[in-house]
């Protein structure tokens, strides 16, 4: 499987922000992108995910599923965290399994997605009492509680600490070493195994 | 030596009181009540205007009276939150609420009972009942806002914010209804108009009903004080398991 | 399917606890009804003329009031973004989303206009015909309102705009719905205008998550 | 006894009170059964109380 | 002072930008009053009679869909903990935010309040004292709105149990409202109207912020 | 000038967050709170500000302005921006300027404010088009419109750049530098001067 990108132009209301780009991330890889605030990590994610549709240029998951989108078969992970504050952390979680219709055997899949991100003895809090970190890890269990081939995250360790950021490496390196593959945008050095770097503002000063 | 407030102030000195008046006051209430029903259907004559029908009074009235008391109680509990912070006000708010739309409610539908005969329809929009109407609405909005609140101190506050408001409001609604709409049935002056034989039983249904009033409010303020325990209990379990976790994690990530 | 059902049932949970859908519900239905008269005037005949007026006002009241932060809220905390990636069309997600919204205003109003009756003096007999036309009427209202609900997701304050947008839409039910409920029509009258509400709420249903849908592709850009 | 053309009403009137205020009274006791039973069986497993009086600071 | 205007003129131009105040405000009013024949019957002279109330509606409508966001939204982003901190008293704070919102939804409407009686043949000499009165009496409904509005910040979709709260606390003012306005009243009958309007209005502008200011601090815990 | 917390105790919703904590800050310095997700320095912080109301403890500012709450003499950003949408940066910029009543020259210090955040370019862009690190910025930005002596700030760094982080750090340094005190909450190292750590942590245990 490989996530493939061939000479990509996005524009944002009239503002060219990604100008030719091409990129390839294969099964068991990860791609971190970097580069200054307002560079087009966030758009380009976004335009993975099928959310902008791009000016120019070819997305494709070769060797994915070809009845679904991209986006179909990608977990995204933006600066929001798609939880909902009146209900409990377990009820979002099982929210997320349902609804991403797992398959599997679900409420082990929740309780060992909440206990990597160790929230498990919050299952029952309501999700509005969370501090922001807590808030966040909950949003990444959404990685953990369906599976899907594509993760795109974007900052994901944003208000995490140093002990949630590891489990959240761990994560992604269990993903790709399963045979995911993973596209992460981040300011932080983050450790991870068989990671590519893309420096976003290296590639524009090129273009 | 401490005023009765201060003692009544600890939850649990409160429990221990409640638990021995309790009985006295629904025994009371039970005796009075039974005398007044006996008073109401079978030593009272009926109206010479009203036929039978004035027997509804005998209801209709302790709940109109009463409608207006809790609100007034609900006010003062308000107040005593908000002021005083008195530990036991919002528990005697919230356990009011619902026991007060009770009374409103069947002030309303006692009436409506009584008017179909006497007025020839259920509901006018004459003052009297616009402004219980609307009474009826403000204790609606207090259980309803209440329940809308998870967290319970925010909740009480809030509540007591707005109960307050609807105090100051409701006069001047009781105002403008009577402004708006003059048609209404002139209020009888009940000491002088009531005819002793129905004074008697209007006045020990009226004692009885605010006796019954106050015993059901010590039995939910009862029940809401363990409400609370229960609920203490439950998230200190939660919150020990948590605090444990939290410096398992920071020890984790300080090795 | 699954994912259907669960995204109906979180939204439903959801209304419950952040609004208290039923109570309030009740609560405001009893509050506009007895607000119109101090509006109107007290003229009991004039009420119990203008009652089926009073019902359909207060639902599409209510409508306007709940579905403002239907797609918004959602947009907000991003979980909009998830359910756009997810298994189910965005098409029946806009459906899913918008039959939440009836189970938790147009049934609870539905169910509550008996009360309705009573305050404005309506005829006890008409009660079954007011339940069952406004619960053939009302999922038109929640269904054309997510069009504008969707239109105007990201409009901050959403709410008059909103109320400008739909309104127009909703009159051929409210004009069906008065006439089926007030007592004037005949049986042959209410069957005809029954029907034509049952229809009306069907072509809603059908196209209302269509354009929600389309709406939402867009402002997710 | 009679009431007269009008005893509906007032029976009405009188059912309605008694079935509103004895469903109040039941239901606060049931209520305070329920509070109690989930006190106690909280207590039984051993979770204390760490000030007088929670939830009424 | 300088912060009040400072908050109050960022409050309008918020409307203004967000919700394209004055124009949304007479389409809404022109939708509200076309409605009303199909809900209440084409009959003229009925529709003459209850002008005011309809008028009177209408402007609470416009305050309940416009006002469960003004301090939700800041809420939100965290400019109300920035705007707690700042040098303006709470009270002056939610002062300024229900003036913005009157002078965004009560004075349009005031202003727009001719066009509703052109709609529903109301007498040419009326008008000046129907847009006086309207001014006079609508501070009260966005300053007792800004109550309901604080108390329900925090509640998600607090649109419809705001309207529960907050219509109770409007009827002295539609009552009054109506009064003042419907032809009948005759000029001392007016003018006593008109007062008792201004005189709610001022208690409202005093008891409003008092009360939302409260419920604000409560809801930053 | 001097801020002395002495014996806080705070709870929320019936649980003990933070039980027994005393510091003192002194005027030049800054002092970092660090600690896991969850352990309460957002709880702390925004009971400095005056928003939560403490179960026991004494919060003061000694040497300010007596008739002004530690609050109004302090500048709050919270995990969320205070920033609008629907206003330019510039907008956004001037209202905190004209409502915190800063007294002084204002447009020359909205300007040297966005210049420092390097968000001058961007002055009439709409807030909404902002990335997420750019709107981070205008939300620091108002640290710099109207002068206050003590910062509280909470994960200032979240979602910024290398460059802009150190553009923080240089802002927190001057206002250290001319007399004003700063309480920062962070899960970075961040390479203050004149900095002490306070991890609540290590101060729970002690508890
Ligand atoms: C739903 C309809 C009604 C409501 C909401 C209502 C409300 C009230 C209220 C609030 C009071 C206490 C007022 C006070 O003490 O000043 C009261 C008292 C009373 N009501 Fe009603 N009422 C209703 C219908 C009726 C009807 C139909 C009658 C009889 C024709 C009636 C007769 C009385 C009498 C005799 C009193 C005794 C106190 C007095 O005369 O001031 N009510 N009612
Ligand atoms: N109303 C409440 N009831 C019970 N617990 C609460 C409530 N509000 C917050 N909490 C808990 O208080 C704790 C402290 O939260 P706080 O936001 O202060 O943490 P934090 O140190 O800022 O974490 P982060 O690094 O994730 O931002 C959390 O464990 C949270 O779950
Ligand atoms: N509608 C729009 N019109 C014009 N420019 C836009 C629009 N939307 C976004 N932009 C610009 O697009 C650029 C890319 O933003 P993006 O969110 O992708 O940045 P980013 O790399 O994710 O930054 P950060 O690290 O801060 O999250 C920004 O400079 C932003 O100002
Ligand atoms: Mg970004
Ligand atoms: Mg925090």
């Amino acid at each position: 499987m490989q996530l493939i990108a061939e000479d990509l132009v996005i524009d944002r209301g009239s503002r060219r922000i990604i100008d030719g780009l091409s990129f390839a991330v294969k099964a068991g890889e990860a791609l971190v992108l970097t580069g200054a605030n307002g560079i087009g990590k966030t758009t380009l994610l976004r335009t993975l995910a099928g959310f902008i549709r791009p000016f120019r240029g070819v997305i494709r998951l070769d060797g994915g599923d070809d009845e679904l989108t991209l986006g179909e078969q990608s977990h995204v992970v933006g600066h929001t965290n798609a939880v909902k504050s009146s209900l409990s952390v377990a009820e979002n979680a099982g929210f997320w399994n349902t609804y991403l219709d797992s398959g599997e055997d679900s409420p082990s899949r929740i309780a060992a997605s909440l206990r990597h991100f160790g929230l498990e003895d919050l299952s029952d809090f309501p999700a509005a009492y969370l501090s922001a970190g807590q808030k966040r890890r909950l949003g990444l269990a959404r990685l953990l509680v369906a599976r899907r081939p594509v993760w795109l995250l974007d900052e994901p360790t944003a208000s995490l600490d140093t002990a949630s950021s590891e489990r959240l490496v761990a994560a992604v390196n269990d993903h790709t070493s399963s045979g995911g593959l993973a596209v992460i945008a981040t300011h932080l050095p983050l450790g991870l195994e068989r990671a590519r770097t893309l420096d976003l503002a290296a590639q524009r000063m090129a273009a | 030596m401490q005023t009765l407030t201060q003692r009544l102030a600890n939850p649990a000195r409160f429990m221990e009181l409640s638990a021995r008046l309790l009985p006295w006051i629904s025994g009371a209430a039970g005796i009075l009540l039974v005398s007044g029903l006996y008073l109401a259907f079978f030593a009272s004559p009926a109206d010479y205007q009203q036929g039978e029908t004035v027997r509804i009074m005998y209801i209709h009235v302790p709940c109109a009276w009463l409608s207006m008391m809790v609100y007034g109680l609900i006010a003062l509990s308000s107040f005593g939150l908000l002021v005083f912070r008195h530990p036991l006000a919002d528990v005697s708010a919230k356990a009011a609420a619902p026991l007060g739309a009770a009374f409103t409610f069947l002030a309303l539908l006692t009436g409506s009972l009584w008017g179909k005969p006497m007025w020839g329809t259920y509901w006018v929009w004459d003052a009297r009942l616009t402004s219980v109407l609307i009474l009826f609405f403000l204790y609606l909005g207090l259980m309803a806002l209440r329940s809308a609140l998870e967290d319970e101190s925010a909740a009480a506050k809030l509540t007591a914010i707005l109960a307050l408001v609807g105090v100051t409001i409701l006069p001047i609604i009781k105002f403008s209804v009577d402004w708006w709409n003059t048609l209404h049935q002139p209020s009888t002056d009940f000491t002088s108009t009531v005819d002793p034989s129905m004074r008697l039983p209007l006045l020990v249904m009226a004692v009885a009903f605010t006796l019954l009033f106050f015993a059901m409010h010590l039995k939910a303020m009862r029940n809401e004080i363990l409400r609370r325990r229960v609920k203490a209990l439950r998230t200190q379990a939660v919150a020990g398991r948590d605090r444990l976790a939290a410096q398992a994690a920071n020890h984790g990530a300080a090795e | 399917m699954k994912s259907f059902w669960a995204l109906l049932s979180r939204d439903v949970r959801l209304a419950v606890r952040e609004g208290g859908a039923i109570g309030t519900a009740l609560g405001f239905f009893l509050v506009v009804v007895s607000l119109m008269p101090l509006g109107l005037g007290p003229d009991l005949n004039l009420l119990s003329r203008i009652a089926a007026g009073v019902l359909w006002i207060a639902l599409l009241l209510a409508a306007l009031l709940s579905l403002n932060r239907i797609f918004e809220a959602d947009h907000e905390d991003g979980t909009l973004d998830v359910l756009a990636t997810g298994p189910l069309p965005l098409e029946l997600v806009t459906a899913a989303k918008s039959l939440a919204h009836w189970i938790t205003t147009g049934i609870p109003l539905a169910i509550m206009a008996p009360v309705l009756g009573i305050l404005l003096n309506l005829d006890l007999a008409a009660y079954p015909i007011l339940v069952a036309t406004t619960l053939a009427g009302t999922p038109a209202v929640s269904f054309l309102g997510a069009i504008g609900a969707a239109l105007t997701m990201k409009t901050r304050r959403g709410g008059l705009l909103l109320a400008l947008i739909v309104l127009p839409l909703y009159v051929p039910t409210l004009i069906f719905g008065i006439s089926a409920v007030s007592a004037g029509a005949g049986p042959t009258g209410l069957a005809a205008s029954f029907l034509i509400l049952a229809a009306i709420s069907l072509v809603a249903i059908v196209l209302g998550p269509l354009a929600a849908a389309a709406a939402l592709k867009v402002q997710l850009q | 006894m009679d009431l007269g053309p009008h005893a509906a009403f007032i029976w009405i009137s009188y059912a309605a009170v008694t079935v509103t205020i004895t469903g109040l009274i039941l239901w606060l006791i049931a209520d305070g059964r329920k509070q109690a039973a989930d006190l106690e069986a909280l207590e039984r497993q051993g979770v204390k109380r760490r000030s007088a009086a929670p939830g009424v600071r």
